[in-house]
């Protein structure tokens, strides 16, 4: 069969390869563990993800070296290229942030089982599958890795009744919109007679103007994969399943599940639909404005923290859709930087939150953060920082995104969504600001400090540094989501 | 052909008559096979076993098959009936699905599909789902536990079983039944010595896939009472018999089809042996002289009248099979019955020597053993093929 | 003959259709699992009919012989007497109802109105799919009697095999990994202690 | 009788979709509503495989093994999840799945 497969079609995927043998590892050298070293097993995935990491580099370095802009393996299944290597680098950084900010969590719930180690290294080869993939087969199969291992870390404190709903409730409308993609992508391939996107393209392109079986096929596609970002009028799992999640499950899940599913919007829109691209945009338009309207409005109500930071994501989605509306170089750049950024800030965020879990506190609502400033004044300014860059506030990197999507707004003409998206900027303000205030101006409850664990330090530390950066000296990083447009646009 | 049928339907006209033989034969067939199983326990346990009706109780299994079908019916109280009146249905039913792609011989088989195998496995796990809703339906506490320790161990000795099978597929490479029988023709060997680890590992989780000793856990009557059929009598209770003697005689087939040749005669390919084709009208003289023989000790005088009746019966089918078509005819299914029915004297043999296992002893033979035995078996005889094609 | 596939067809929509009302229509959970499986027989015969042997195999072996058995023993498990007697529809009904009849119209309506996109221009030549190479391939492996009469996809196992370990071998390997995660996964949610 | 098409069984399977549909918004009983998201694969399936006869192209019936797979995963995962909720609360009502506003 070696006419089919060459070992060069294994070694473009070999980040994957090793992330799946460190999670199979992680499980294995689990059973030696006494129960309190468990903590290396977060090591042992560590190490996984680095070796992922230098794998990427090296292949990213060996592209640059042939000047091949694009790898392609396993007959056009997977396509490396300089999209795919921007979403990778966001899943690897989420996921070994996820790693360090789990170990002190887990410990406190008594679940630091191998499993969730495991599991997450196993999600995340889904999310890079999904990122490179370029075949409607793979991309399903990765994406139902992704979506189950996230249905399991969802419901993984398994006493808890609240993370048993979530996941339940995840479970069920995750499968449910999972079964609609699914008809979606069956349609597609009858309409085209392939499972190759571009070959989709191409034959959609020859379809006949307004033919109805590629109208249904773009309803139930996008109807799928709105519920997977999250978007109205299929977000209402959302909030649920944040803010029953374990907190690091909750701070993984807004980032690199979020960026793969909208690298698989980007695609699906972009390459096989793009020809019928007068088609979707309407419906486009109409969502994403429902988007900011109902997450925007809806945050401002939420006593819970991570109920609060799950309508911010609707929200988020929001303005990201607008960068596919406007459809443009300048838009999808905005897109990936945003992401980029979003992945910094939210963790950040969210890792705030799982410092403030302690002994016999759950440390999700907003009033457990009353006085942080007293009892840690580090938290409480990054947080500031994190929440600002949430709504979008220069010098912080959140700023960038926003920038990037409104000016394309601009430059296509879509004045009146520009300003919509402004206002709901403001509103984003409010309840943002209401935290910082909840932290500043009242007096702490109790006396029980934050749990910050080095891990915790460091990827506070990491993630503020980042959005920061990216904020002040932002060139490098537009750089290369330049590259990424070219990439998708292609 | 002996009536002018449509076109159209003229290739269903044999697999008509056989599955009608089939449906027609088999329950007697079952009803011997427990006949034979009762004699032999009593051989092994040093009695003799039903001699009551019948010569030699001959005619025992026509007798139970009459209590049976006149026994009292009874649903329990507060049963699903309907779901009650289903489950023996599906077990039946799927138990003779099987049949269809069974190659009794060359020339006497229902179908031959390209699934065979796999559609006999597929069919074969939808029996389960009679023993779970029989002891879910009965509304009483030790069917449905029976059920769910039956099904748990089903569900768990399948995954070994398949496992098992692919072993032997990957040699035969196909998987249709005459096609395996047929790769074995022209390997000149039987599967079983290129696959003696998936012949063995199959023949163990056969014996659990049919509830046999000393896997017999699902109907263990120290424990349990009867298990999943506990609460069924009557006719009910005599077709999950029926599925379960099928069942044995199934798993039988595809062991023989699959491992020992299926139809064909020993050494099929070494010509100095052609002479086993007479094979089948020896058999009969020996059987009928072995009536003759016990027709010489009987006491009584109908009994003496019945073995003579046998022998002769015996002598006319060896006279029969003398006719050069007949005989060529007669090849396969004689060679795939005397299979056959060693292997199920297998089963028996099994059943009376061995102890019976505890409920984790078997659940741990199934998973820590059987299953990563017969991964490696496969994984083995994967790079044996691979080395050996390149 | 030519009657046959068309009248199996309305005969095992019939039943599709039919077990799939039922299905979520009972009010016994283990009711909704047989008329389910009922469904999944059906859409066995639909693949049969269709010429799909070894798809209708795989269906009845892992649907009804492996993912209905383990709904029956879960519903067993958790299966309270209580939760029959209760009302078994939620509050929505009405309108998700009328949302999924909307659909259903919609749906039926761009099928009807796209009669002529069921044309698919570049089939019906007779012309097959699995290229030359593959069937080649096929030979190479084993004397196959030919494509099938009529065009069907046949040796329909084979094909897929080649399907399955040229074409899509990426796809097969993520899933062995997906089943995977779904064994560990099951195990941990399922055990009371890991 | 008229030929049976290819838009039958889309139509068909269009059918099934909806029945699926209409059962995962109604019921209450969270193991149903599990099965019909299984009755919504099996229109996925249906659909594959009424294209890969139409199109001559053995990728359908490879896509529909995947989604049977996919299936096996979910059926395996849910349940399970199933099992933990019932563990710490008696009930496989979806309402009385409430501890967070739907």
């Amino acid at each position: 069969m070696n006419e089919y497969f060459t070992p060069g079609d294994f070694l473009v995927l070999k980040p994957v390869i090793l992330l799946v043998l460190f999670g199979m590892g992680v499980m294995l050298t689990d059973l030696l563990l006494e129960k309190h070293n468990k903590y290396f097993n977060a090591v042992t995935a560590l190490v996984g993800v680095g070796f992922a990491s230098v794998a990427m580099w090296m292949i990213q370095s060996q592209m640059n070296r042939d000047g091949a802009g694009v790898y392609e393996a396993f007959r056009g299944a997977i396509v490396l290229d300089s999209f795919s290597i921007f979403f990778t680098w966001i899943f690897l950084i989420s996921t070994a942030i996820t790693i360090i900010i789990s170990i002190r969590y887990l410990e406190i719930e008594e679940e630091n089982h191998g499993e969730h180690y495991a599991i997450i290294l196993f999600a995340t080869a889904g999310m890079i599958l999904l990122a490179t993939g370029m075949d409607l087969i793979t991309l399903f199969v990765s994406l139902e890795l992704m979506v189950i291992s996230i249905y399991i870390l969802t419901g993984f404190l398994k006493r808890d009744r609240r993370s048993n709903e979530a996941a339940l409730k995840y479970l069920l409308l995750g499968a449910f919109s999972s079964g609609i993609l699914a008809y979606g992508m069956s349609l597609l391939y009858g309409i085209s007679n392939s499972t190759n996107l571009v070959e989709i393209q191409s034959k959609l392109a020859q379809r006949p103007a307004g033919d109805p079986l590629v109208m249904m096929a773009v309803v139930t596609l996008a109807a799928g994969l709105f519920f997977k970002i999250g978007a109205v009028p299929f977000h209402q799992w959302l909030p649920d399943v944040y803010e029953g999640a374990p907190h690091p499950t909750t701070a993984f899940m807004s980032v690199g599940p979020k960026a793969a599913a909208f690298a698989l919007f980007l695609r699906i829109f972009m390459v096989p639909l793009g020809p019928v691209r007068d088609q979707w945009l309407p419906l486009l338009i109409g969502v994403s404005i429902a988007t900011m309207t109902l997450g925007n409005l809806a945050a401002i109500s939420q006593s819970n923290i991570k109920r609060l930071l799950g309508y911010s994501a609707i929200s988020h989605v929001g303005y990201l859709m607008l960068g596919l509306v406007s459809g443009n170089d300048t838009g999808l750049k905005g897109i990936s930087i945003y992401l980029l950024v979003y992945a910094f800030m939210n963790l950040g965020a969210f890792t705030v939150i799982v410092a403030m879990r302690r002994r016999d506190l759950i440390g999700d609502e907003i009033d457990d953060m009353a006085g942080l400033m007293y009892k840690s004044p580090t938290a409480a300014v990054l947080m500031v920082i994190f929440l600002l860059s949430l709504a979008g506030i220069p010098p912080t990197a959140g700023f960038l995104g926003k920038y990037f999507i409104f000016l394309s707004l601009l430059e296509t003409g879509h004045y009146t969504l520009a300003v919509i998206a402004v206002l709901y900027v403001a509103v984003a303000l409010y309840y943002y600001f209401r935290i910082v205030s909840v932290m500043f101006m009242r007096e702490p409850i109790d006396k029980e400090l934050p749990s910050m664990s080095p891990g915790i330090r460091v990827a506070l530390g990491v993630t503020a540094a980042m959005t920061l950066i990216i904020g002040i000296y932002p060139n490098p990083f537009i750089e290369f989501a330049n590259r990424t447009v070219l990439a998708v646009m292609r | 052909m002996p009536l002018q049928l449509p076109a159209a339907f003229q290739p269903y006209f044999w697999p008509t008559i056989f599955i009608l033989i089939i449906i027609l034969v088999f329950p007697l067939v079952a009803g011997y096979i427990v006949l034979l199983e009762r004699k032999v326990m009593a051989d092994i346990q040093v009695r003799l076993g039903p001699m009551r009706v019948g010569p030699h109780g001959l005619l025992q299994p026509i007798a139970d098959a009459v209590k049976l079908l006149i026994k009292e019916d009874i649903i329990p109280a507060n049963a699903d009936k309907w779901v009650f009146w289903l489950a023996p249905v599906i077990s039946v039913t799927a138990a003779f699905v099987s049949f269809s792609v069974i190659p009794f011989s060359d020339k006497f088989y229902i179908t031959d599909v390209n699934i065979g195998l796999l559609f006999i496995t597929a069919v074969s796990s939808v029996g389960i789902l009679g023993i779970i809703l029989g002891g879910w339906s009965s509304n009483s506490h030790y069917p449905l536990l029976g059920a769910l320790r039956s099904a748990a161990q089903l569900v768990s000795y399948e995954v070994a079983l398949g496992f098992a099978l692919i072993g032997g597929l990957m040699v035969a490479s196909t998987l249709s039944m005459q096609g395996i029988v047929k790769a074995q023709l022209d390997a000149g060997m039987w599967f079983v010595f290129y696959q003696p680890v998936a012949c063995f590992i199959y023949v163990v989780a056969a014996l659990a896939e049919t509830n046999r000793a000393p896997f017999d856990m699902p109907e263990a009557e120290s424990e349990i009472v009867a298990g999943y059929h506990t609460e069924y009598s009557g006719f009910r209770f005599s077709l999950y018999f029926l599925a379960e003697y099928s069942n044995i005689v199934v798993v039988s087939a595809i062991a023989v089809t699959l491992f020992f040749g299926g139809w064909l005669r020993p050494f099929p390919n070494v010509q100095a042996l052609d002479f086993l084709r007479y094979t089948p009208i020896i058999a009969m003289i020996v059987l009928a002289g072995l009536s003759f023989m016990g027709a010489g000790r009987e006491s009584r005088p109908p009994e003496k009248i019945g073995m003579a009746g046998l022998g002769i019966v015996c002598l006319m089918l060896a006279g029969l099979f003398a006719m050069p078509a007949v005989l060529t005819w007669i090849q396969g299914l004689f060679w795939f019955s005397l299979k056959v029915a060693l292997c199920i004297y297998g089963f028996i043999w099994v059943r009376f020597t061995f102890p019976r296992y505890r409920y984790d002893q078997l659940m741990n033979i199934g998973w820590h053993w059987l299953i990563p035995l017969a991964i490696a078996n496969v994984i083995v005889t994967g790079i044996v093929m691979v080395l050996k094609g390149s | 003959m030519n009657v046959l596939p068309g009248f199996f067809f309305y005969l095992l929509s019939a039943i599709i259709l039919g077990g799939a009302i039922l299905t979520i229509t009972r009010r016994n959970a283990v009711h909704s699992a047989i008329w389910l499986i009922v469904t999944l027989l059906g859409v066995a015969g639909i693949y049969l009919n269709q010429h799909a042997e070894f798809l209708a195999a795989v269906q009845v072996l892992v649907y009804i012989g492996g993912i209905m058995v383990l709904f029956l023993f879960v519903i067993m498990l958790v299966n309270l007497d209580e939760a029959a007697k209760q009302r078994q529809f939620n509050h929505q009904w009405t309108i998700a109802v009328g949302c999924a009849l909307a659909l259903m119209a919609e749906l039926a309506y761009f099928i009807v109105k796209g009669r002529e996109s069921f044309r698919f221009g570049d089939t019906g030549t007779g012309t097959l799919n699995p290229d030359a190479a593959v069937i080649e391939f096929l030979k190479s492996c084993r004397d196959i009697p030919g494509l099938g009469p009529g065009g069907f996809l046949q040796p329909n196992t084979e094909l897929i095999a080649c399907a399955l370990y040229r074409d899509y071998l990426l796809p097969f390997e993520i899933a062995s990994v997906l089943l995977l995660v779904a064994i560990v996964g099951a195990v941990v949610m399922a055990k009371k202690e890991i | 009788m008229p030929e049976v098409t290819t838009a039958h069984y889309i139509f068909l399977s269009t059918a099934l979709f909806t029945i699926g549909t209409i059962g995962v918004l109604t019921r209450r009983n969270v193991v149903i509503i599990l099965m019909s998201i299984e009755l919504i694969l099996n229109a996925v399936n249906i659909n594959l495989v009424a294209f890969s006869k139409q199109l001559l192209s053995i990728n359908g019936q490879a896509f529909a093994v995947f989604i049977i797979v996919d299936a096996a995963a979910e059926a395996a995962v849910g349940l399970g999840i199933i099992i933990a909720l019932f563990r710490n609360k008696e009930t496989i009502n979806a309402d009385e799945i409430d501890l967070m506003k739907w």
